[in-house]
């Protein structure tokens, strides 16, 4: 039992108060506690963190004090909520609806998905509005524009009348805070509200966030697994750890010193931007991936006969190289071709140019013919639950490249599951189970796993750490980097988080708008970013360290965004590369800038 | 006894479930629009209400050259045309080179063959039925190219009805559909589908007939329903019968115990046995199936809507045989004979059948009985027009039951059972006599009979004998005569004979009365 | 490291073959109702000339009353006579044979053919897709009866032309539905991967495709089990396919459907059958699919 | 997605041709003898020829073929071999009354179905939802005979409610709409539920609640909208289930629809009368998918950009 918090004279009294809060799931195996007696205060105007790996039980605090537990499979079996006077655990349906959103408001993780696709934004918002009366049909069009511009969506008139679809990630969950602030409420929860938004864009909707904290004196709980995110944004930190709450402190203290071993990993495992160890340069070893002037370009097809009237332009006369054992990071933000360039090395997407595998060259190649080629080159998807098939046990899935490519069978195959699990650090006995079975962490484990049971030469890493935790990531990154040690794997690591790349890359190349705007060894673009987007996307990282705070996102110019459609017959224009030094490249256009 | 002076007024409402093909007098020819049609057009002959006696209906006189050739009628004075015109000789000339013209492609035109000029304007050459002479405004003479007993029937068929020659250029292809004729009743409105309602025709030529003021048809009610709707009192008669489904279920309702009225009528069904193929070419193995079955299940089995036939001529038809017994049912008889001709184990055949309930179910229990002595029958059911064409190959199928399909006489003449489905003539491809008998010498005969005019009794008997000898080559197994039964409500009234007019089928519309009148 | 959580529900009980799918069938109440019915009804079909209390041909003097009306259910018939005073349990009994052979067999063939069509046609899109997906809709805007009847006229009716007629009518809905789930998921990262490692198309199409496309599978395949019972009665009227007087529970609602008010066992029974069959088709393919999805697991 | 459209209706004819031609070829193929039909039984073998001839019924497939489509784009179907009638004008007379039908039915089995559906998603595995299931598979497996004369008898006869078939008012068209619905009721009332079950476990609706909406508001503006959609692909599929059913309860409800105009010609084999229901069902049937890809955009926002 933890004693009620000292909340000291003078601090205004708690909105929100958790006491002993423990919930419970039903599970196959009988009832199971995901939270454990959890307790605290939230003030007005506070921010609150609640901090935690996945599966910690940091939404099932949030829905638990939202009364929107998943049932019948979860419920509160333990403690009080109280927000202000209002206990809220013994609340009937129907009051409990009139405070949420009136008193308590929440955002989720994916804006995507949390918006309904087929109404306005304005009909979305203005539902809130006209549920709790905040004001009368007729105003609240006025009122929901009103809200619009307060979470500073551009051109906040056009908004309204358009569908979620519409919007890019970071206007959708712009509208998600739209919509939670509608009522002004007491308490705002923010579940992991940025997860799933390029860095740039996180950096925005941190900001807004704070900005309209302070504007409405409103109390935060942000709930994140982001340790930059906690140094950002919260007054105060509760670390939870299998649903226990392993420390709490204010955010200072924590990250000066934190108190328990847990909290200490975590925050060891948090990859700061430059406080990466020093690489050393690989050798001038053989050139695995030769890439010259590939370009990808998808067809829209419209119009009465179906014929291309459009092209997307995702990859555009990229050339790059990749040695053996070299890490080649790709960065560069959402759509700007990172991922489309992966699979035009595995022959998934039609492209044009030259890509040479290990001196193979491969344009013109069936997919058949294709086969052998990808014994050299395998990819790790970046959502490793995806790209799972959920009904087929994990250890078929692992050795099914050695089963297409007629390489093993019976017995071998079985023997050769248990190398791969044992050498990705999964227990073999795991072999049978399910992907749903597994956490994140092992899931992507399992990925590797299958990319290596070919013994590729190179591996296509794309986003394969941005889904998963820290201390998760931590250890993804430490096995790939041993595999790589070991068999002199090459990588080509695709990630929007520049922080992770300073740790794994040799050389880095950033992307934008599916062309190269700065080529170079790591220390170089990453130390001496010369590329106005470059810059950027590393002011943009979050800071884990509290006493520093991130610099002022730089001015957009030269960034603004460019669709990559294109009429037929016409396309971006080149970017020249000029040579900065013998192993730093960037492009022209910025070079005349600065 | 109809009665003639019954008051004149009130309507009545007739329930049917398939919808009217078409109205034209040249080109209907199925069992519901045959009687519609009668009550619409006139012709020059016609019958006493309720029988089968001729009388002259636009012909006020008759007369018959001493050779039997020469037909002369006299129209009646003052007759109208729904429109309003009077009817003349060059109506009738019109009439019946309408319908035996190629062009019309009647269904009809073939009882016309005795009229002198047939064949030759039926091929299409020639200039119109060169024997049908219009003498002055009255009179028409006809010529035939044989005598034929059977031609003031054919006179009195619903394809020798008279038409205005205007209404029907005018309305082309469509005189089906807006049929002007001289009939008791006019048609006042057709609603496709739905209904369509007859009106007294004021100018009609016999006084005080029609007895009622409107006829409504219902179209499209399924029997089941119509039956509902006759309970309910919205309509009065069930065109279509009482359905077999709920025959015993209104039959014991003693509710309608004076509405039901039962009647014989000119029809006979009767499984063919294509005398063609083997082993139905055997007359011994036709002889044993006709033994082999029970005829008096079958009609228990249909609630004894129905009478066991042992010959083709139904009994109320001229020329039926009281003293000819057939083949009795005596199924070990039948294997026995079956063995002698050489079928000790009997064989296998197929038994084709019109798929509309009652007759797949007949088509069992002949089945059944045909097991019995060894033979066994597989059922083709299948829709009308697929039987029709089985029927009409040579060498397809090689048992049909007629039901549904079943020879309803066109007009009450013994003559009328045998050429198409029994001569010669018809046992050609796509004809109608699907047992393919052909007896030359019973042929010749028919012919000899049919020319017999005047003698009536000799006649007859000349075709009781035919009818006799055929069954004594076993084409067909005669099953049974249907019965009809009907019903109405208790709105309309009339002479029994009319709700079961054997030429007015089902109801004679034009003297059935309304209990409401006065 | 320890850090990586335990994975929920930790259990290790696999899935092995058949034989466990049925046990963890028959620990489902209403799943293992279903599969006794269907157990129930093969048995019939399998062993119909043994468990007949009559002969369902016989057309018995004593199986109409003295105006010629079947009997009711009781005394000496169980479920009653039909029109022809032949024994309604019998009859229902052997007609177990043909409808299931519809039902389940050739409504199965139809639902594989409308699978295979659509998962084809959206995995490989483009020309494929734009051939097979036609002629899917100009299948669909078909009147299936047509195609019937013309058969029927041109070859002899036999229970094979119904089952082909069926199959043939009865893919094109399942097809269009697949096509669409097909197209969706092969959008999605796993398949992605497949192609990825060079698995062939048949394999990512068997292997990966058609198992996530069970559950609609089997909500349209346990629909068309009634419509298929019925459409042969349909065109076993019309000719093709059995013919009297081989029962099936269609035709044997078809034959006596007018005299439900007189006879209405004659309808009830043999409906109640067809709806006991889909229904238990249901109950089982529900509980299958469930079983087959790990990630259902322990949830019921 | 106007150029989508268009190009869906530039494919919707290309299928109907094709089904002309499908028709034309499979109706050649039927060995019953039109011309004997139009001859009677008592017709001689130069009555029948000649009649052959008059119609072009001796012409090879591809002149009859020609000559049928070339009347079709002059909006001539030819006559009924058994009626002379123009079959256009057949056709026409019908129609409406079918489409009447049609559409009410759709109407019907769609708040039928979508209600149970999502009662039953609501109260899922509850004894509601199971009960309702049940009733969906006999509302499928009943023979819409049966059902059709039941209701007459129970609201028509006995209760007096509505008219004993016939048509003309909105009482002549509800049994009948609702014997024609209830299989198709069937039909989306397991789709709807499941659909249902999908929508209610998406974030969606996590969203809605967290937004304090009433349950009934969650249910019917953003449950239902989303799961919807994937039925509404369903009605042009639905539509050619009709077909069949619209023979019999037409039937049943002295309907003056084309499906007794469909069986009559069936059953005697007037081949351009078949072959104009043919066309008006395929249309219909076109049509449907066509309806289902113009409204799906109305609903889905998403459709459009694509
Ligand atoms: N519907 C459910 N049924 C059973 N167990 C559940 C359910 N939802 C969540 N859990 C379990 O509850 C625990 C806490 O989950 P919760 O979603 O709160 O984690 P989290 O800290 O938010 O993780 P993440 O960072 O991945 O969102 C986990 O062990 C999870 O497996
Ligand atoms: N199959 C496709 N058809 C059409 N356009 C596509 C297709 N795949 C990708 N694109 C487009 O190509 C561009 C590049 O996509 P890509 O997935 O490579 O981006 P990315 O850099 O990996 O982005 P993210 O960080 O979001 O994964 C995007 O504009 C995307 O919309
Ligand atoms: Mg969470
Ligand atoms: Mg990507």
């Amino acid at each position: 039992m933890s004693a009620p918090e000292d909340t000291g004279p003078g601090e205004p009294r708690p909105v929100l108060t958790v006491r002993d809060l423990s919930v419970q799931v039903a599970t196959e195996a009988g009832a199971k506690t995901v939270l454990d007696g959890l307790s605290f205060d939230l003030r007005a105007g506070e921010t609150l963190a609640l901090a935690g790996e996945s599966g910690s039980g940091k939404s099932m605090t949030a829905l638990a004090i939202m009364g929107l537990l998943p049932k019948p499979m979860a419920r509160i079996s333990g403690g009080a909520i109280r927000l202000g006077d209002t206990e809220l655990t013994s609340l009937g349906e129907r009051v409990y609806r009139k405070i949420r959103s009136a008193r308590v408001a929440m955002i989720f993780q994916e804006p995507m998905t949390s918006l309904n696709p087929l109404m306005t934004v304005e009909r979305q918002i203005c539902e809130v509005l006209l549920e709790h009366g905040a004001v009368s049909r007729s105003q609240a069009p006025k009122r929901a524009l009103e809200l619009l511009r307060d979470v500073r969506l551009t051109e906040p008139e056009r908004r309204l009348s358009q569908y979620p679809h519409e919007l890019s990630g970071g206007m959708r969950q712009r509208v998600m805070i739209a919509m939670a602030l509608a009522c002004d409420p007491e308490v705002l929860i923010a579940d992991e509200p940025t997860t799933a938004l390029d860095v740039t864009v996180q950096a925005e909707i941190l900001d807004l966030i704070r900005t309209l904290q302070a504007e409405h004196g409103t109390a935060v709980l942000m709930i994140t697994h982001d340790m930059g995110v906690v140094a950002e944004m919260a007054d105060r930190v509760i670390v939870l750890r299998q649903g226990r709450q392993e420390e709490t402190a204010p955010v200072r203290d924590l990250f000066a010193a934190p108190r328990t071993e847990y909290a200490r990993m975590l925050l060891a495992a948090v990859p700061r931007l430059g406080a990466a160890p020093d690489r050393p340069e690989p050798a001038d070893s053989r050139k695995i991936v030769e890439v010259d002037d590939l370009s990808v370009r998808f067809d829209i097809a419209g119009g009465v006969l179906n014929r291309t009237v459009a092209r997307v332009h995702a990859v555009e006369g990229v050339s790059f190289h990749i040695r053996a054992g070299e890490t080649l990071a790709l960065v560069g933000e959402s759509g700007c071709g990172k991922s489309t360039i992966g699979k035009a090395l595995l022959g998934l997407v039609p492209w044009q140019g030259s890509i040479r595998i290990d001196g193979q060259q491969t344009r013109g190649r069936s997919r058949a013919a294709m086969r052998p080629v990808l014994r050299d080159i395998q990819m790790v998807f970046q959502d490793p639950g995806a790209s799972l098939d959920a009904r087929m046990t994990v250890g078929d899935q692992v050795v099914e490249p050695m089963v297409v490519h007629g390489l093993a069978r019976g017995s071998e195959l079985a023997d050769r599951a248990e190398w791969l699990f044992q050498r990705v650090g999964l227990s073999p006995d795991m072999l049978r189970r399910y992907p749903h079975e597994f956490s994140g962490g092992q899931r992507q484990r399992i990925c590797i796993a299958r990319a290596l049971s070919l013994s590729p030469k190179v591996i296509v890493a794309d986003e394969s750490v941005s889904a998963l935790d820290v201390s998760v990531q931590a250890q993804v990154l430490d096995l790939m980097q041993e595999l790589q040690a070991q068999d002199g794997l090459s990588y080509l690591f695709i990630s929007h988080d520049m922080a992770v790349i300073e740790q794994v890359a040799d050389r880095v190349v950033v992307m934008r708008l599916g062309q190269i705007m700065e080529e170079g060894a790591r220390d170089a673009v990453l130390r001496d970013p010369r590329h106005p987007y470059t810059r950027r996307l590393l002011s943009a990282v979050p800071v884990p360290d509290p006493t520093r705070r991130r610099p002022d996102l730089p001015e957009t110019s030269g960034v603004e965004e460019i669709s990559p459609i294109f009429p037929v017959g016409q396309g971006p224009a080149r970017v020249e590369l000029t040579e900065l030094s013998r192993r730093h490249r960037v492009a022209r256009d910025a070079m005349a800038k600065t | 006894q109809v009665d003639e002076n019954a008051p004149q007024g009130g309507a009545m409402a007739v329930t049917y479930q398939d919808d009217v093909a078409t109205l034209d007098p040249a080109i209907g020819y199925d069992w519901q629009n045959w009687s519609m049609i009668k009550s619409l057009f006139d012709g020059l002959m016609g019958y006493e209400p309720g029988t089968t006696t001729l009388r002259n209906e636009l012909a006020e006189s008759y007369e018959v050259s001493e050779d039997g050739l020469v037909h002369t009628f006299t129209l009646k004075d003052g007759i109208m045309f729904h429109n309003g015109r009077e009817i003349v000789a060059d109506d009738v000339k019109y009439s019946l080179e309408r319908v035996t013209n190629p062009e019309t492609r009647s269904p009809g035109a073939g009882f016309f063959g005795m009229i002198d000029g047939f064949d030759t304007w039926n091929a299409g050459e020639g200039e119109g039925l060169s024997g049908v002479q219009v003498i002055d405004d009255k009179t028409v003479e006809i010529t035939l190219s044989r005598p034929d007993a059977t031609f003031r029937h054919v006179m009195a068929l619903n394809f020798a009805s008279i038409v205005p020659q205007e209404a029907v250029e005018e309305a082309g292809e469509d005189f089906g559909r807006q049929p002007v004729g001289s009939g008791a009743f006019r048609l006042a409105e057709w609603t496709p589908g739905q209904q369509l309602v007859f009106e007294r025709f004021e100018d009609y030529h016999r006084a005080g007939v029609p007895k009622l003021d409107s006829v409504t048809f219902n179209i499209g009610l399924e029997p089941t329903v119509a039956l509902l709707r006759i309970q309910n009192g919205d309509a009065d008669i069930p065109g279509d019968g009482i359905p077999p489904a709920q025959f015993l279920q209104v039959v014991n309702d003693a509710e309608y115990e004076d509405q039901i009225v039962e009647g014989g009528q000119l029809q006979t069904g009767y499984i063919t046995m294509n005398t063609q193929m083997a082993p139905f070419d055997n007359v011994d193995v036709r002889k044993a199936m006709n033994m082999a079955i029970n005829k008096d299940r079958i009609v228990q089995m249909i609630n004894n809507r129905a009478v066991p036939a042992n010959q083709p001529l139904p009994p109320t038809m001229p020329g039926y045989d009281e003293e000819y017994e057939g083949y009795a049912y005596d199924p070990e008889a039948a294997r026995q004979m079956l063995a002698d001709a050489g079928f000790p184990d009997g064989f296998e055949t197929e038994l084709y059948v019109m798929n509309v309930d009652p007759n797949p179910r007949i088509a069992q229990a002949i089945q059944q009985d045909l097991a019995e002595i060894g033979v066994t029958a597989e059922i083709r059911s299948l829709a009308q027009a697929n039987v029709i064409a089985a029927g009409g190959e040579a060498d397809q199928a090689p048992m049909i039951w007629s039901g549904g399909m079943a020879w309803i006489a066109d007009f009450p003449d013994p003559s009328n059972f045998y050429g198409p489905i029994l001569g010669c003539a018809g046992a050609t491809p796509g004809g109608w006599n699907w047992s393919w008998y052909c007896n030359e010498d019973i042929d010749a005969r028919a012919t000899e009979a049919d020319a017999m005019v005047g003698d009536e009794a000799a006649r007859e008997d000349a075709w009781r004998q035919i009818y006799v000898d055929i069954m004594e080559d076993a084409p067909w197994v005669p099953i049974f005569n249907e019965q009809r039964f009907t019903l109405h409500s208790d709105n309309v009234t009339g002479d029994d004979s009319l709700f079961v007019d054997p030429v007015h089928i089902p109801v004679n519309y034009d003297y059935i009365y309304s209990t409401g009148a006065q | 490291m320890s850090a990586v959580a335990e994975p929920t529900g930790g259990s290790v009980r696999r899935r092995s073959g058949a034989a466990d799918v049925l046990r963890q069938l028959l620990r489902r109440p209403r799943a293992a109702f279903g599969l006794f019915i269907i157990a129930a009804m093969v048995f019939a079909a399998v062993f119909a000339p043994l468990i007949m209390p009559a002969d369902p041909f016989e057309q018995s003097f004593d199986g109409l009353d003295l105006m010629g009306g079947p009997l009711p259910p009781g005394g000496d018939y169980p479920l009653g006579t039909d029109l022809l005073g032949r024994d309604l349990a019998s009859r229902l009994i052997l007609g177990t044979r043909t409808s299931l052979i519809i039902g389940v067999l050739a409504n199965g063939v139809a639902v594989l053919l409308g699978a295979g069509v659509g998962i084809t046609a959206g995995y490989f899109g483009g020309w494929t897709a734009a051939i097979l997906m036609r002629f899917t809709d100009l299948m669909m805007a078909f009147p299936a009866l047509l195609l019937a009847i013309v058969l029927a006229a041109i070859f002899q009716p036999s229970l094979l032309i119904v089952a082909l007629v069926i199959a043939m009518v009865n893919w094109v809905q399942m097809s269009r539905v697949i096509y669409t789930e097909t197209r969706s998921l092969a959008e999605r990262e796993f398949i992605q991967v497949q192609r990825s490692i060079g698995s062939g198309p048949v394999r990512i199409l068997f292997k990966h495709l058609l198992p996530h496309l069970l559950s609609s599978i089997i909500v349209f395949g346990t629909l068309g089990i009634s419509t298929t019972v019925l459409l042969e009665a349909t065109l076993s009227y019309l000719g093709v396919g059995v013919q009297p007087p081989m029962p099936s529970w269609g035709n044997i609602i078809f034959e006596n459907q007018t005299y439900f008010s007189t006879a209405p066992w004659l309808v009830f029974f043999p409906g109640l059958l067809i709806v006991l069959l889909a229904l238990a088709f249901n109950l089982v393919g529900d509980a299958l699919r469930d079983i087959l999805d790990p990630t259902l697991k322990g949830r019921h | 997605m106007w150029g989508y459209l268009l190009r869906r209706l530039f494919e919707s004819a290309l299928i109907l041709l094709g089904i002309t031609f499908v028709t034309f070829v499979l109706l050649y193929l039927v060995p019953a003898d039109p011309a004997r039909q139009i001859a009677g039984r008592s017709a001689t073998a130069e009555t029948v020829a000649n009649i052959r001839d008059q119609l072009g019924l001796n012409d090879p497939l591809v002149t009859q073929y020609w000559r049928y489509l070339t009347g079709l784009f002059q909006g001539d179907m030819g006559r009924s071999y058994l009626q002379r009638a123009e079959v256009s004008s057949l056709i026409a007379s019908r129609l409406p009354a079918s489409l009447l039908l049609m559409v009410s039915a759709i109407v019907t089995e769609l708040i039928i179905g979508l209600t149970i559906g999502v009662v039953a998603a609501l109260r899922r595995n509850r004894p509601v939802d199971h009960t309702l299931m049940i009733l969906s598979f006999v509302a499928i497996s009943a023979p819409q005979f049966v059902i059709g004369i039941l209701l007459l008898y129970v609201f028509a006869v006995q209760l007096g409610w509505f008219p004993i078939g016939g048509y003309g008012t909105f009482a002549h068209l509800v049994l009948p709409s609702v014997t024609l619905g209830l299989l198709g009721a069937g039909w989306y009332s397991r789709m709807m539920r499941s659909s249902m079950i999908e929508v209610l476990n998406q974030d969606l609706v996590r969203t809605a609640r967290a937004k304090g909406l009433s349950k009934l508001r969650i249910v019917t503006r953003h449950v239902m909208p989303n799961a919807i959609l994937p039925i509404i692909a369903m009605i042009g599929i639905d539509i050619g289930l009709f077909m069949s059913g619209i023979v019999v309860v037409e039937s049943v409800f002295g309907w003056p629809g084309i499906g007794q105009l469909a069986w009559q010609a069936i059953q005697r084999v007037d081949i351009p009368v078949i072959m104009g229901v043919t066309m008006v069902s395929a249309t219909a049937i076109v049509l449907g998918n066509l309806l289902a890809d113009f409204v799906a955009p109305l609903i889905d926002p998403r459709i459009k950009t694509k």
